[in-house]
């Protein structure tokens, strides 16, 4: 396997502080390795976007990182861990080196600046000395490779289609050639023409320009034909990290089977779907032991009293006690 | 450069060459009309620097005869239907051109043929001239009002006016007049007169520019007066002692003369009990006007009354009758309890109770803003309760007061009598049965507690037309009976034509030593003081 | 008394039929618009031919605008048609408020896509599905049958024991359980017909196979008539007897779910169903069946002529974009229809 | 077209309606015109003096009310506003005209300053919250709960004197004439600036909260999650991307609060002596003056009516979102 | 494949005990010194009349006195005991300020929840009713109008003032009804059969509860000040006292000048006050509809090493604690 570009280590983050806390991500170690796509999947609130800013220290308040780190391997240079940056550095890292895209394109953009703004403004920030017109050049550059004809520049984001606006998105995430692109269901808001459309060109950028992807979605039958491994969450913790074709085949935590056992089969036979009962746990009051235990078809004696820690099995590691014994 | 504030700081030698006067009476427009009671000119008074009128009269001894202005004798007539005038010599208008018995006929006519200029409704009956002479003849006697033809008509030039389409809604805005001073600017904050280069008939004024400021309200004046913005102005100041005169103890002074017109409560003699004329002779007893003196009229502004006939101290003293003379109100409550029991009263305990057995309970009434009169209420008030009265202080918006008093809708109301040369404006304006208006009819005029007596009425008659000292006394008497023995107003203070100056830059203001001329600036005798004042360190 | 009776009419029985159904917004006129004299309006649904029949569920499928939910609000009588005809038991109907609104409610439903906005935040479960039983005098006369009522409700829509839920605030569940709640609501009024209007969209993977098998169990128990809208054509296939796919305000296809999802005749539907995820294929390729570009979905203030999908069709004739087409059959199974030029019989012979 | 013709006969009608109102409220009034200037001088002007006034009012003529309507309407059309009662015979457009822009000037800068001002304090402590300006709300939440009149005066008591730099009322010193030169000018500088502060220290807190509360709400947007990640400067995303979307709402506000300014400050101008529109109404209501009235009402009613067009174009201008699409 | 339908009420999450919504602003910290405030005046309202050590209108011989053990706040020129005025005055202070509150509010939302949820003709006659009445300034108006009323009685001014202060919150109401109209349980209660008048009140104006409020205690400020700035100017009669009657006094005596102090500052400092407490209700009232005001309340956290992190958007603080056992 190829080297690591982002690790996290033993990462945690707590929504508040004290009594109040909430403990989102709880322990979770993740690697990235140069030129894959990541996919995590989970269902909602199991803490997908919380791990995904809490990397780039980009939670809104009352969001507190607690514990851990992430070190970050530059192209050339030293690793360092991205949580002990300073203000500045953390901004000259930023973007350049990290890039996100997000859920809904709409609000990612900034509705009163023309899109053109948006894209140079990144430019400008990172690179001062770049002269004006060579910043619109590139931002030319970067809609033409997205698909989007360079005359709509000038357009304001309420003047293009959800599509367009996340290419932009898309286009903007990659103008500064970074490493990795973080992507939050970036094509949730989309149907499914256009989604597919969206990715396909994305993994033809990536095979371009050789950058890793995280891509965080709750379709794990999108993940599993996009994403070279996929780590499940649940609870605010890594429950199952896999090669993508490993956990389709044979998922080995009852959560992830039962997550791919959710979604009907649009091609060969009618399967009977099993799904999963119970609802998502409240990180509040957030049961003890191993959080899926009551849930689970299979729990048994340790699943409630004992948390099942992340452990590898050849290529790859799960958190669950059914496996361990 | 050329702006019109250039010289200001062009000051010579520091001296102070300007004198600032100031009113209360809020913004004021450019009009310098000196016949529209509206103007910017009357508001402030400077109509009275600019244009002059026949005689100078003096509100604070009103009995003296006027003293010649313009005209340089000024003869009535026996009955005062006819005044006999011999115009001054050497008088100019500002433009140059000589003022002439044209320029008064001219004026007086002007007045007679419109009725909008006509304020003081004057009965003109023909208007000549001969010469430097000219006669004006009256369909009535003039005695009650010969100060307004001549003291309080400003003269205006004819070959000036004469083209003017409709003077009584011109504003005038370039004035000229006879007076020692001519118009400099206008401003909404402040107008500025310079004083007359040549070409005025007395001498010259000292003081070379008068800077009228028209400020929003009582508070306002009083401030500049305070720091010293204000030299000279008109205006009650409360606890003037503390407030003003404090801060400059050397220069900052108030003098405040009455005149012939007071303040007292009104009470409308048609509503029982109060028609009653020994019940209102016992609340005349009981109320404390020096209280009301210090505490609502800040101890000058509106000068107790203490002759029991409602004439000013001062002013009014050759007025009162022979019967009254020295016969001063006194706080006697015991002596009211003692009148209201003999004409049939009974207390209930402390309470008053009417003939009928009814508590005797009376509204007193005055607009909300008049901070003086509601204090003066809220004493009447607990002078009332001495004698078992109960009292309730109302206070109605201005507009509907207006009305309810001229509609005779009230108790009781705290009010103001028309002024004049003689004491008859304030008794006709109570007692007056010409004036008598049914209740709910509006009496415009006077009389508003709906007083009839045809005793004082012919008397009031008699006094204004009457033809020699002899019979005006006699009436006077009369009138001044019935006012007293049947109380229908019950006199607090008078008018007063004072104001309060700073002599730190002019001196020579009038005082009670020398009471030459009214001390408030919108008065016609502003002008003496005015050409009287000279600068302080000379 | 107040337990709905199980399966109380003849299945297959037609509930509601929508035949012709079309509704046009009018948009609001700008003041560039001021010199001219057209009329613009949305075409939301255009010509929309639909059958409910007792003890079936038909699936709408289509891309976002398409107009799937205004045939739902249309077919709820929450809009006023702009032309065709609903008829419910063979009857026209248009109602708009009063008893005739309520007589029609009673018999057909609608479920909202967003549970957490369908239910109103300051009122219980209770008062929620006391008023639908009020409403259609499904209450009882007496607090007791009320209570009864209400647990009959709860117990049918699974959330068991009924008292835990009957004095929460919506806040307080879950969306499944919200969504629940909103299907007994409906279920108060005691329908022939249920429109679900995208009613597991909002809700987590796992918990919408939850919703829709209580949906099914409700259909068969019930002998219920339901509209599922829906745009993931996959569970059309795995919960609908019947699927109709809608591109633009019109119908372009319709057949038995499982004939429509894998023998797909209509090139829209096909690329819908191209598009969809499939774990079987394998990672990052990106297949050169898959156009770069397949367009913008149609401005439906001005719909394209002809056939609506003709800018965006691999497969456009010069017809396509003048005349409209008319549903076709296809042989391959009864009743599967296609709008689409390509299967006229006439260009099939060509 | 529609549309269009929607808002044109919307401001129409609320003219018309308003100006209607206008010409039936000082109607209402009981007492006229001449006994208020009576009573206004309280002796001084005698009362013979009545029937004159009437004439030279014009007052002594029957008409009724819809005669008067009628004419009030053709006067109007024509631009003639009528005579003022207090001031006659000057027409009321030249006393609107004469204190107008002594308002507009105060109040319109102050308003100007407030907002400005407000803004950028509301935006650091949107932004920066846990900092200094944490202290702000409740010290200006108190400043403006007092009353502008009453603050007016405490400041008059402490502020001015004989030898303090600040004058206690009027617009300008009184020994001058107003004109654009160097004495003027600063004069009427040094007369605005305690209203001037009065009224700052009375409004600001309303703009601190409000652009305050937009700024939380805009910080919570994704966009700016996304500028932050984008390693823009601070600087830029709070004023670029934050405060530029918080301003929009306020912005509106901001327009109509400048159709109060004529009609707002009453009381500012009556304890500063003022020489503005302000004062001038309220001299006109002591006076039953009912054409100045009518005539401030007026010029308060097209006031709000354009800062209601101004706020239509101020979205217009700042929200590419109204604007026709490209 | 109901068998997972009824499981579930196994796992349903612990119920936290259900705190009825509507009343939890009073939680909130600036909302409670506010009612506690208010309270305090709401007492004194009722009881100020009676507890007065002196009564008000009676003159008394210490004119302008400073504050002494017998008059608490001094005396004014007729020896009246300016602290029994101040007592007194509540009382019609707090009933202008609340009676015109609720005419207005009623008004407001009668005819801006109509003109919003019934829409049309109906929307455009109140549209256009309440924009003549925003047209209109309101002080002159209300200035005008009393001075009609012969012996204006405090209800009277406060109907007035509601009368000619309800056009703000009706738009704003409308705007919200426009707002909640399109919202799905509106919808949906429509679609349940409700009719229109109990959708209006039963489900409409539960959720506008907090806009009404608002707009209440809004009204309430401004009614106040209205009110007492009538009572300074010296238009309304005011038979009664009120704070305004007692700066009336001191201004007509100039009490400042006179250096009484004592007689002009305390009703300001009694008006800022009762304002700021209403300010403060709002303030609640305001993070209680918009819980993004409330998180953003707390933004300084103390760390367990006692160091303080601000909370800052875009750089999320980390606060690495000892590691976790
Ligand atoms: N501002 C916050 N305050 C308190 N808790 C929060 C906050 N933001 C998120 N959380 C909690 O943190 C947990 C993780 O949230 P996160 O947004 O990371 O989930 P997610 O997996 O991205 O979900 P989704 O699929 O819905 O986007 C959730 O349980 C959520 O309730
Ligand atoms: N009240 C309305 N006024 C104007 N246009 C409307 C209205 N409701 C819907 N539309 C328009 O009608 C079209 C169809 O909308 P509809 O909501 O039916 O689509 P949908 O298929 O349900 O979409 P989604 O999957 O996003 O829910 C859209 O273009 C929409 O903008
Ligand atoms: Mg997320
Ligand atoms: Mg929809």
């Amino acid at each position: 396997m190829s080297e690591p570009v982002i690790e996290i280590r033993n990462l945690n983050v707590d929504y508040g502080l004290g009594d109040q806390a909430v403990h989102a991500i709880r322990d979770v170690s993740l690697t990235l390795h140069r030129g894959e796509v990541l996919g995590l999947a989970g269902e909602s609130g199991s803490g997908k976007s919380t791990l995904a800013y809490g990397m780039t220290r980009l939670l809104p308040p009352p969001g507190v990182i607690t514990g851990g780190e992430v070190i970050y391997h530059p192209e050339k240079g030293d690793p360092y861990d991205v949580l002990s940056l300073t203000d500045r550095q953390l901004q000259a890292f930023r973007w350049a080196e990290t890039a996100i895209v997000f859920q809904g394109a709409m609000n990612s953009l900034n509705p009163v600046h023309k899109i053109s703004t948006q894209l140079t403004d990144v430019l400008r920030a990172h690179d001062p000395k770049m002269s004006e017109n060579s910043r619109n050049a590139r931002a030319r550059e970067m809609l033409k490779l997205v698909g989007i004809a360079p005359d709509r520049m000038d357009a304001y984001p309420h003047q293009l289609s959800g599509g367009m606006r996340q290419r932009v998105m898309i286009g903007m995430a990659l103008i500064l050639q970074p490493q990795v692109v973080i992507m939050d269901e970036p094509t949730t808001a989309l149907d499914v023409v256009m989604q597919r459309q969206i990715l396909g060109q994305l993994v033809e950028l990536r095979e371009r320009l050789g950058f890793s992807v995280i891509f965080i979605t709750h379709d794990l039958s999108l993940l599993v034909e996009f994403s070279n491994r996929i780590a499940i969450m649940y609870g605010g913790r890594i429950v199952e990290e896999a090669p993508a074709a490993a956990i389709y085949r044979d998922a080995l935590h009852p959560y992830s089977s039962g997550l791919l056992g959710s979604f009907p089969a649009l091609r060969g036979p009618r399967r009977e779907l099993t799904g999963i009962p119970g609802s998502p746990p409240d990180l509040k009051g957030m049961p003890s032991g191993c959080s899926f235990h009551p849930r689970c078809p299979k729990a048994f004696e340790p699943c409630s009293s004992k948390v099942p820690v992340l452990t590898p099995h050849g290529d790859r590691s799960v958190a669950c006690w059914l496996v361990e014994s | 450069g050329d702006s019109p504030n250039d010289n200001k700081n062009a000051a010579n030698g520091g001296k102070v060459d300007f004198l600032s006067i100031g009113m209360p009476n809020g913004t004021v427009t450019e009009n310098n009309n000196p016949f529209i009671g509206t103007s910017a000119g009357a508001s402030l008074g400077y109509r009275w620097m600019i244009y002059e009128p026949l005689g100078q009269w003096n509100n604070t001894r009103p009995s003296e005869p006027l003293t010649p202005w313009l005209a340089s004798e000024i003869k009535w007539s026996a009955d005062y239907k006819t005044v006999d005038l011999v115009i001054r010599d050497g008088a100019t208008w500002s433009d140059g051109k000589p003022l002439t018995a044209e320029d008064v006929v001219f004026t007086h006519t002007m007045i007679k043929s419109n009725e909008a200029l006509n304020i003081f409704a004057i009965p003109y009956d023909s208007i000549t001239a001969d010469g430097n002479k000219v006669k004006m003849t009256f369909k009535t006697s003039q005695f009650t009002t010969h100060h307004k033809v001549i003291g309080q008509t400003p003269i205006v030039p004819k070959h000036i006016w004469e083209k003017i389409a409709d003077p009584a809604t011109d504003t005038i805005k370039e004035p000229v007049g006879s007076g020692p001073y001519v118009l400099k600017s206008f401003s909404q904050q402040a107008t500025i007169l310079a004083a007359r280069e040549s070409g005025y008939w007395g001498t010259k004024p000292a003081v070379k520019e008068l800077r009228y400021t028209s400020f929003a309200d009582n508070n306002a004046q009083a401030t500049a007066l305070s720091s010293g913005a204000s030299e000279w102005s008109f205006v009650f100041i409360p606890n003037y002692q503390q407030t003003f005169v404090a801060k400059d103890p050397e220069h900052f002074k108030v003098w405040a003369p009455g005149v012939l017109g007071i303040h007292g409560l009104y009470i409308n003699t048609t509503k029982k009990p109060f028609d009653d004329p020994k019940l209102r002779q016992a609340m005349n007893m009981v109320i404390n006007r020096n209280d009301i003196f210090v505490q609502a009229e800040a101890g000058y502004f509106h000068p107790e009354i203490k002759s029991v006939t409602g004439l000013p101290e001062g002013a009014g003293d050759a007025y009162i009758a022979d019967e009254y003379k020295g016969k001063t109100f006194s706080v006697d409550a015991a002596g009211a309890k003692k009148l209201l029991e003999e004409s049939g009263y009974k207390f209930d305990g402390t309470k008053l109770l009417d003939k009928s057995g009814k508590p005797v309970t009376i509204k007193l009434t005055d607009p909300g803003p008049w901070s003086d009169y509601q204090t003066t209420l809220e004493i009447i008030k607990s002078n009332l309760a001495e004698i078992g009265i109960e009292a309730t202080v109302e206070k109605p918006n201005q507009n509907i007061w207006d009305a309810n008093v001229q509609k005779g809708d009230f108790d009781a109301t705290l009010r103001w009598t028309n002024g004049g040369s003689t004491p008859f404006d304030i008794y006709q304006t109570v007692m007056d049965g010409d004036l008598y208006k049914p209740l709910g009819t509006a009496a415009q005029q006077g009389n508003f507690g709906r007083f009839q007596s045809p005793e004082a009425t012919a008397a009031l008659k008699a006094y204004s037309n009457a033809t020699d000292e002899a019979a005006r006394k006699t009436a006077l008497a009369t009138i001044q009976k019935i006012f007293v023995e049947q109380a229908p107003m019950l006199p607090v203070g008078s008018d007063n034509v004072g104001g309060a100056y700073s002599t730190k830059n002019w001196v020579g203001w009038p005082s009670d030593a020398d009471s030459y001329a009214p001390l408030q600036p919108t008065q016609a005798g502003a002008l003496t003081v005015v050409l009287k004042l000279q600068p302080a360190n000379s | 008394m107040t337990s709905i009776p199980d399966a109380k009419a003849p299945a297959d029985e037609v509930v509601l039929e929508a035949i012709g159904l079309t509704k046009h917004f009018p948009v609001r006129r700008r003041l560039r618009d001021l010199f001219s004299n057209r009329h613009d309006a949305v075409h939301a649904v255009d010509d929309v031919n639909l059958t409910l029949r007792r003890g079936q569920v038909v699936a709408l499928v289509g891309e976002s605008g398409s107009g799937k939910s205004t045939v739902a609000r249309l077919l709820a009588q929450l809009y006023p048609r702009t032309g065709g005809d609903i008829r419910l038991h063979g009857a026209s109907t248009r109602v708009k408020a009063g008893a005739a609104f309520r007589r029609y409610c009673a018999r057909v439903q609608m479920i909202f896509q967003d549970p957490f906005a369908s239910l109103n935040p300051v009122h219980t479960i209770r008062y929620h599905l006391t008023r639908s039983l009020k409403v259609h005098g499904n209450a009882g006369s007496t607090d007791a049958e009320l209570e009864q009522a209400l647990h009959t409700l709860l117990e049918r829509v699974a959330l068991t024991p009924p008292e835990r839920y009957l004095d929460k605030f919506p806040h307080e569940l879950s969306g499944g359980q919200r969504q629940r709640v909103a299907i007994a609501r409906a279920l108060g009024a005691e329908p022939e017909a249920l429109l679900a209007d995208e009613p597991v969209s909002m809700l987590d993977v796992s918990i919408r196979l939850g919703i829709l098998n209580l949906l099914r169990d409700l259909k068969e128990r019930l002998n219920l008539a339901i509209l599922y809208i829906t745009h993931d054509i996959a569970s059309a296939r795995y919960f609908a007897d019947q699927t109709m796919v809608m591109y633009a305000g019109r119908m372009v296809e319709g057949g038995d779910s499982e004939t429509v999802t894998q023998s797909p005749a209509h090139p829209y539907t096909r690329l819908l169903i191209e598009s969809a995820p499939d774990p079987d294929r394998l990672t990052g390729v990106s297949d050169a069946a898959s156009p770069k570009d397949n367009g913008e979905p149609p401005s439906l203030i001005r719909p394209p002529s002809g056939c609506r999908f003709h800018p965006r069709c691999p497969s456009a004739m010069p017809r396509c974009s003048t005349d409209l087409p008319v549903p076709l059959q296809i042989g391959d199974s009864p009743g599967h229809w296609a709008a689409c030029w390509l299967y006229d019989t006439e260009e099939v012979a060509k | 077209m529609k549309y269009f013709l929607q808002r044109v006969a919307f401001y129409l009608f609320t003219a018309w309606a308003a100006i209607t109102l206008n010409f039936l409220i000082p109607r209402m009034i009981p007492g006229d015109p001449v006994q208020a200037l009576v009573t206004k001088y309280q002796g001084q002007l005698s009362s013979q003096a009545i029937d004159s006034l009437y004439v030279l009012f014009g007052l002594n003529k029957d008409a009724n009310l819809w005669e008067e309507y009628v004419s009030y309407w053709k006067q109007l059309l024509s631009g003639d506003l009528g005579l003022s009662f207090t001031f006659f015979p000057t027409p009321v457009s030249e006393i609107i005209s004469n204190s107008l822009p002594w308002t507009l000037l105060l109040v319109g800068i102050t308003t100007v300053i407030s907002f400005l001002l407000g803004t950028g304090l509301g935006v650091l402590a949107g932004w920066r919250r846990g900092s200094w300006t944490d202290g702000l709300l409740p010290v200006t939440t108190f400043l403006s709960s007092v009353p502008y009149f009453w603050l007016g005066i405490i400041a008059i008591y402490l502020l001015t004197g004989p030898d303090s730099f600040f004058p206690s009322s009027g617009g300008f010193d009184a020994g001058l004439v107003p004109a654009f030169d160097q004495y003027f000018i600063p004069s009427a500088i040094q007369h605005s600036l305690l209203p001037a502060l009065t009224i700052l220290i009375s409004s600001v807190s309303g703009w601190i909260l409000s652009m305050r509360n937009m700024m939380v709400t805009v910080s919570s947007e994704d966009y700016i999650t996304v500028a932050h990640a984008k390693g823009l400067s601070d600087r830029r995303v709070a004023m670029s991307y934050a405060a530029r979307n918080a301003l929009l709402p306020n912005v509106s506000g901001f327009a109509l609060s400048l159709g109060f300014i004529v009609g707002g400050t009453l009381l500012v101008e009556i304890v500063f002596s003022y020489p503005g529109v302000g004062f001038q109404l309220f001299q006109a209501l002591g006076a039953s003056d009912y054409p100045l009235m009518q005539g401030i009402f007026l010029i308060i009613t097209i006031s709000v009516l354009v800062a209601n067009l101004l706020a239509d174009i101020a979205y217009l201008l700042l929200d590419p979102r109204t604007r026709k699409e490209g | 494949m109901t068998a997972s339908a009824v499981t579930m009420e196994q796992v349903a999450p612990v119920a936290v005990p259900a705190k009825r919504q509507r009343f939890r602003f009073v939680a909130n910290k600036k909302a409670a010194v506010g009612l506690f405030i208010l309270a305090i005046y709401g007492i004194l309202a009722v009881i100020g009349p009676w507890i007065t050590p002196y009564d008000p209108g009676a003159r008394g011989d210490d004119l302008v006195q400073p504050p002494s053990a017998e008059h608490w706040m001094g005396t004014t020129h007729l020896g009246q005991d300016v602290f029994s005025q101040l007592l007194e005055g509540t009382r019609s202070v707090m009933f202008v300020g609340f009676f015109a509150g609720i005419v207005a509010t009623v008004l407001s939302v009668i005819i801006g929840v109509t003109a919003g949820y019934v829409g049309g003709k109906t929307d455009e006659v109140l549209s256009a009713l309440s924009n003549v009445f925003l047209v209109i300034p309101a002080l002159p108006l209300i200035i005008i109008i009393t001075s009609t009323l012969n012996n204006a009685e405090d209800w009277l001014i406060a109907m007035v003032i509601g009368l000619t202060s309800w056009s703000w919150n009706a738009r704003v109401l409308r705007a919200q009804t426009l707002s909640l109209r399109r919202r799905d349980f509106v919808e949906a209660a429509r679609a349940t059969g409700e009719r229109t008048w109990r959708v209006i009140t039963f489900e409409l104006l539960p959720n506008l509860t907090a806009v009404i409020a608002s707009g209440f205690v809004g009204t309430v400020i401004f009614a106040v000040l209205s009110e007492i700035t009538l009572a300074f100017i010296g238009v309304t009669s005011a038979t009664t006292w009120n704070w305004g009657t007692i700066l009336f006094w001191a201004q007509g005596q100039q009490a400042l000048a006179q250096n009484a102090w004592w007689w002009f500052v305390p009703a300001g400092l009694a008006i800022a006050i009762l304002g700021t407490s209403l300010a403060l209700v709002n303030f609640g009232i305001d993070e209680f509809v918009s819980p993004r005001l409330r998180s953003a309340g707390k933004t300084k956290i103390k760390t367990n090493t006692g160091r303080t992190v601000r909370m800052r958007i875009g750089f999320t603080p980390v606060i690495r604690k000892e590691p976790l056992p």
